[in-house]
């Protein structure tokens, strides 16, 4: 891979002749051409280990069937992937595997997405010849981990996980031991596999013996639904799938989304995601959503509609805006998507001149990091806000310190806060804004949980969370990727973009966007930074916006 | 009640003229029916006063008090069955909440106390008004847990939430064979 | 006068309530009698405390059934009609049975007693002429439901009945030129004659063709089956489609009073009414000779059971039709009405006229 | 680290990873030499040793329980360690099991009371030509017979 070009190879496979660039595996080779090799051992993220000898193939003028996972193509091969030789192997192999595989499908979380099952249902669907009792080992299913459950019974040994603790995470907590029948894989005595990534295993195990404990027995795997989006946790910007269940609500405690997944991206995040990003979308099916538009008198809130709320809002903004001895200020938040950062400075900018933004990315979670994904920034979005001029790096925009020493001295007489829980940052930004708050006669609030800084709030509009709307973020490195819109959002919750918008109109500015994707257009017309980009070119894999690597 | 013999009609053959006519044909008709209102009507007055005789006036069988048995194939409404040890057999695969073409089962599963047996139905809900009987879900059980030989065939109630059977109500049941024929029997019975 | 007019009441009122009672007590025979030719028991279910008389209560339950049932009415600009039109069919079905002989007429103490409401010399026109009426109910019912298909069921029937109508009509003209009177009494009195000292000479003797034609006629005039096309209970929809609870009930009772009346119209006309074989006014005589002498009270009192007995004869064999036979086709219902039974019963008629002139010569 | 080899052990083990171009290729020998510093290897043993060599605890873990002649559990002063594989069984080893069973009064894979001999059984050992034989500890007895049996276990202190 020195610059050199690449010598290509020209391969037989089943009968029809490829050209391939020398040094790729033959199953990798197959897969390209559309022809799938049954495998369990092998994973395109991890080394190769030849453990699980299932994607054996007929090589002509090889005495023995060879491995497609490690065998790499050549010039003149002729590869056989699923003649009666390959198959007759490949189904002997899978009768080994099963030899002390457990027969409990049904209790299985695995089920429907195992690979044991759709070999078997593809190869095997035999009965059984096993005459002999299985291994039972004295544990069934326990827990190595914070997430994750294990089962070694129905492990096939694939050594899949341990190669991932190996060389992904590094962390080494998984082995396998013993040997002979009683190989099993578990973790060290008195260790746990608590790594910031451990929870990959489980995507990564082929059968049922690593299962997340989050999502365990809570719904089946072909009841869900998939979609793809983004990981909004920190500035990497994971490439996930959510997975989510509208047809069933009675199943997982009534939560419609039941698990995130990671998606191959090779130029952000591989095949991998952190558990902090995995498990980042409580928030969305919580108790404590807001539902609708909240109008708080007195200490009291009640829900208004949103026409009230926005009028009330925009009056009283606007009473701010007449007074000289007080200035707006709006708090922008680097985890609101492109969009919405787009409309907020603009709606601000026009209708209501003179409001002062400020801009934090301070975020209440720990910021930890490592070279594997995780970023120190937890905000999604905080490069976008970077591009389009939002943070205090330029001499319009005020950080947190500056907006609390203005509040302070009284010249603040509207906030407007997204998705900021100014309250719930750690002390070094929180300190003292618990009382800041009380001080600013006009608080309003945009975000999607009920939180303090919520509570202190006068006017509250309830914001859909990330997969309830359209959007892009931009990453730490200036990657623009598509959040997709999974399901509508809850009760009377509205997009960001759409709130503000509205807000704009009440403003009494004329704002006519339909979808995130002509707010983007706009965006992308307005904004140098995006120049050239639209929802069609950004597509699944995110696309770098101009200018970005400066 | 003996063989029913149908009596072989050539109807390629032309009517003949008291066919075509018709009235003799009516004649004839209501002579076959007057002819049963009377040789009934016979057996049911002898019946009335307290003559046994071998046969009856009428082949009706007085449902709710006496049925007919149950053949060995009737599908009747559900059970969860038990292990020998009393536990439910159910472990909560939702197999049959996925077959089910009328989406009549609704099952949420939990962890068992037990690692061993690791999941099991924490809820299990059949909505008898929806359930169209199909037996799919016996059929897909892997754990033979759910089966549909309960000897209750008479699901009925006042309310729509009356008809909605929850776990403890499912496991409660179990059929009673005694009521069963097997395929020969009922063959015997009723030809 | 006055006595006249409480005898008169009261003589409706047994009329109008044995009618109606013994309307009711069909819908029981009804079942019960398919149920027993079927190799079936039929309703037996309605009890009192345990006591279930065969489904004798069935007729009180769905009497209640039919009252305490919602009561649709559709949105309709004929509202009035529409509440009506059954009870119009009812009445009007009622109303032939006031020139029905009952019973002879008795002498006592200076009044004429008979159980005969009115005695008009046109008796039968009238009776025609009240049953030809019952169509308005069913053809405003069907109107008034602002519904198409209950207004084609309507029109359908009332196809039917004028279509019958005619053909009883015809049917009976062959009697009444033998009888030679339309005094509903007088006929039966003719009947009273013997006929070689042995055959009571009945109008099914003197005229069997016309006897059948008026009883397939008459079946066919009160929609009953194989003729129940404007109902077509549950095949067909018909004039009634619209209808629910009581009213939907009367049309149903209208069904069987109006079958009585075609029972009782068949009896005076073809059976003899009253009249019991060899019964004088001095008790049974055969041949000149008195075999059983009876008081003219008793006599009296046999004869309208004679009559009743004679009427349960006819409208089992109506029923015993209704559930041999399947449903006409309409189309095959208007060829027999028109193209067999009108023409037969003109052929009736003629083939009298004739035997009666050479009789006569 | 609440094990840790002594000094001289300490020297010793650099002396054994300067004997391959891996210092991971040393385990089996460290190993062996914990073996027989501590008795047995636990599995705060095999996270001293993975300290010793840089490695992953899991990587000890997974050498050591590879191989059954790394002792997981402890031991009597002198382990049994008796073939009963095809030679040797057809030799009359059963009977020699049966024999020192009875006179210890242990079961396959215990321990006596006391703490002196431990019994196994293995796989072969290799010398066929002498069955039925075994092994305590390190020295291998063969054409062993009943009474040859009981006098070397009497002769053990």
């Amino acid at each position: 891979m020195s610059g050199k070009e690449k010598k290509t190879v020209k391969t037989v496979i089943d009968g029809k002749e490829y050209a391939f660039p020398q040094g790729t595996t033959i199953l990798e080779a197959a897969k390209s051409v559309g022809i799938e090799i049954p495998h369990f051992c092998y994973h395109p993220g991890l080394s190769i280990a030849g453990a699980c000898r299932m994607c054996l193939v007929e090589i002509e003028k090889m005495p023995k069937l060879q491995i497609s996972c490690h065998m790499t193509v050549d010039d003149g091969m002729v590869i056989h992937t699923n003649n009666e030789r390959v198959k007759k192997a490949r189904k002997a192999m899978l009768e080994f595997h099963l030899v002390n595989h457990p027969l409990d499908c049904p209790v299985c979380d695995q089920g429907g997405e195992c690979n044991l099952q759709i070999y078997y249902m593809m190869h095997g669907n035999y009965i059984s010849r096993l005459r002999e009792n299985k291994v039972k080992k004295t544990k069934k299913a326990f827990q190595i981990g914070p997430h994750v459950m294990l089962d070694q019974e129905r492990c096939v040994l694939c050594s899949r996980c341990v190669r991932f603790c190996q060389e992904i995470s590094k962390s080494n907590e998984l082995g396998i031991f013993q040997r002979g029948d009683r190989e099993e894989i578990d973790v060290f005595p008195d260790m746990q596999l608590n790594s910031p990534y451990s929870a990959n295993v489980v995507d990564i195990c082929p059968v049922g013996a690593l299962l997340d404990k989050d999502f365990r027995f809570k719904t089946r795997a072909w009841y869900l639904e998939s979609a793809d989006s983004i990981c909004p946790r920190c500035s990497r910007g994971c490439n996930i799938e959510i997975h989510y269940n509208l047809n069933r609500p009675w199943k997982n405690e009534g939560r419609r989304l039941a698990r995130l997944k990671p998606r191959c991206n090779l130029e952000v995040n591989d095949w991998w995601v952190c558990d902090e990003g995995r498990y980042s979308f409580k928030f969305i099916d919580d108790d404590n959503r807001i539902e609708g538009p909240l109008v708080r008198t007195d200490g009291k809130a009640r829900n208004t509609g949103f026409k009230e709320a926005l009028e009330l809002a925009a009056e009283s903004l606007r009473n701010s805006a007449a007074s000289t001895d007080v200035e707006i200020a709006v708090l922008v938040s680097p985890r609101a998507a492109n969009e919405e950062l787009y409309l907020l400075k603009h709606v601000f900018s026009e209708q209501l001149p003179g409001t002062r933004l400020v801009f934090s990315s301070a975020t209440p979670f720990e910021p930890t990091e490592d070279d594997i994904l995780r970023k120190k920034d937890k905000n999604s979005n905080t490069r976008g806000a970077e591009l389009m001029g939002l943070t205090p790096d330029s001499a319009q925009v005020w950080s947190l310190s500056e907006l609390k020493d203005a509040v302070l001295a009284g010249e603040i007489g509207a906030l407007y806060i997204c998705y900021h829980d100014i309250t719930g940052l750690p002390e070094e930004f929180s300190a003292g804004w618990a009382e800041a708050l009380e001080r600013i006669p006009l608080v309003v609030y945009q975000g999607t949980n009920t939180c303090p800084t919520s509570e202190k709030a006068q006017i509250i509009f309830p914001a859909a969370a990330f997969a309830e709307r359209e959007g892009t973020v931009t990453n730490f490195e200036g990657r623009v990727q598509i959040q997709q819109k999974v399901f509508e959002p809850l009760s009377e919750a509205l997009p960001g973009w759409q709130i503000i918008q509205s807000l704009g109109v009440a403003l009494g500015g004329s704002y006519e966007y339909e979808s995130a994707e002509e707010v983007f257009a706009d965006l992308a017309k307005n904004e140098p930074a995006f120049a050239g980009l639209s929802y069609e070119k950004i597509g699944s894999g995110g696309f770098v916006a101009k200018d970005a690597k400066a | 009640m003996g063989n029913i013999t149908v009596k072989k009609i050539d109807t390629s053959r032309p009517m003949t003229f008291l066919e075509r006519i018709y009235i003799w044909e009516i004649l004839r008709g209501l002579w076959i029916t007057n002819r049963h209102f009377v040789v009934n009507m016979f057996f049911h007055i002898l019946n009335l006063f307290g003559i046994k005789t071998k046969r009856k006036g009428a082949v009706t069988i007085q449902y709710p008090e006496e049925h007919r048995g149950w053949h060995r194939r009737l599908r009747t409404r559900h059970y969860l069955a038990r292990r020998e040890d009393d536990s439910p057999r159910c472990v909560g695969c939702m197999m049959c909440e996925t077959v089910c073409p009328a989406n009549c089962i609704y099952i949420v599963a939990h962890d068992h106390p037990d690692p061993n047996v690791e999941k099991q139905a924490d809820k299990f809900t059949i909505d008898m008004g929806k359930c169209v009987y199909c037996g799919f879900c016996v059929e897909v059980c892997p754990e033979d847990a759910i089966r549909m030989d309960s000897g209750h065939l008479e699901i009925c109630s006042y309310t729509r939430e009356d008809m909605i059977y929850h776990i403890d109500r499912l496991l409660e049941q179990h059929h009673d064979p005694s009521d069963y024929k097997n395929h020969e029997e009922w063959m015997e019975e009723y030809p | 006068m006055l006595g006249e007019l409480i005898l008169k009441t009261i003589i409706i009122v047994v009329v109008v309530n044995t009618v109606l009672a013994f309307g009711g007590f069909l819908t029981w025979v009804e079942r019960k009698q398919s149920a027993v030719m079927q190799d079936r028991i039929g309703a037996n279910r309605a009890s009192i405390l345990g006591l279930r008389l065969w489904g004798l209560f069935h007729i009180l339950s769905d009497g209640i059934k039919m009252f305490a049932k919602e009561e649709f009415i559709p949105r309709t600009d004929h509202r009035k009609l529409f509440l009506v039109a059954p009870f119009i069919a009812w009445f009007f079905a009622l109303m032939g049975f006031a020139v029905i002989p009952f019973s002879n007429t008795l002498h006592v103490a200076g009044y004429e007693l008979s159980l005969q409401i009115a005695n008009p010399q046109i008796g039968i026109l009238f009776a025609f002429a009240m049953m030809g009426m019952t169509i308005y109910g069913l053809v405003l019912g069907g109107w008034a439901s602002n519904n198409n298909y209950a207004l084609l069921g309507a029109m359908r029937g009332a196809a039917q009945m004028i279509s019958y109508e005619i053909a009883l009509a015809a049917a009976v003209v062959g009697p009444l030129i033998v009888y030679h009177t339309l005094n509903m009494q007088e006929i039966v009195l003719w009947q009273a004659k013997l006929w070689g000292g042995w055959l009571p000479l009945w109008g099914i003797v003197v005229q069997p063709l016309a006897f059948f034609l008026f009883i397939t006629a008459g079946a066919a005039g009160t929609k009953r089956v194989p003729f129940d096309l404007p109902e077509g209970e549950s095949e067909i929809i018909g004039f009634n489609l619209e209808y629910s609870s009581m009213r939907f009930g009367a049309f149903m009772f209208t069904d069987f009073v109006e079958k009585i009346l075609v029972s009782c119209l068949a009896v005076t006309v073809f059976l003899g009414g009253w009249q019991v074989p060899f019964l004088t006014e001095n008790g049974f005589v055969f041949r000149g000779e008195t075999l059983l002498a009876l008081s003219p009270l008793v006599i009296w009192l046999i004869q309208p059971a004679a009559f009743f007995l004679k009427v349960c004869v006819v409208i089992y064999v109506l029923m015993l039709v209704r559930w041999t036979l399947p449903r006409f086709r309409y189309d095959q219902l208007m060829h027999l009405g028109w193209k067999i039974m009108l023409p037969l019963a003109f052929a009736n008629i003629v083939i009298t006229g004739f035997v009666l002139l050479v009789l006569k010569a | 680290m609440s094990v840790s080899f002594p000094e001289k052990d300490r020297k010793l083990v650099e002396e054994m990873i300067r004997h391959y171009p891996h210092k991971k290729s040393a385990i089996g020998d460290v190993l062996y030499l914990a073996q027989k510093h501590f008795g047995y290897i636990t599995p705060e043993v095999e996270l001293y040793v993975a300290s010793l060599l840089d490695l992953p605890a899991s990587y000890v873990h997974q050498v050591v329980t590879f191989y059954s002649m790394y002792l997981k559990k402890p031991v009597g002063k002198y382990l049994i360690m008796l073939c009963d594989n095809v030679s040797c069984l057809l030799c009359g080893a059963e009977d020699l099991l049966g024999r020192i069973k009875e006179k210890l009064g242990i079961e396959v894979g215990e321990t006596t009371q006391e703490g002196k001999f431990t019994l196994w059984t293995v796989e072969c050992l290799g010398a066929c030509e002498q069955a039925p034989v075994m092994m305590i500890n390190d020295k291998l007895y063969g054409n062993l017979t009943p009474d040859k049996l009981d006098r070397l276990l009497d002769s053990l202190e």
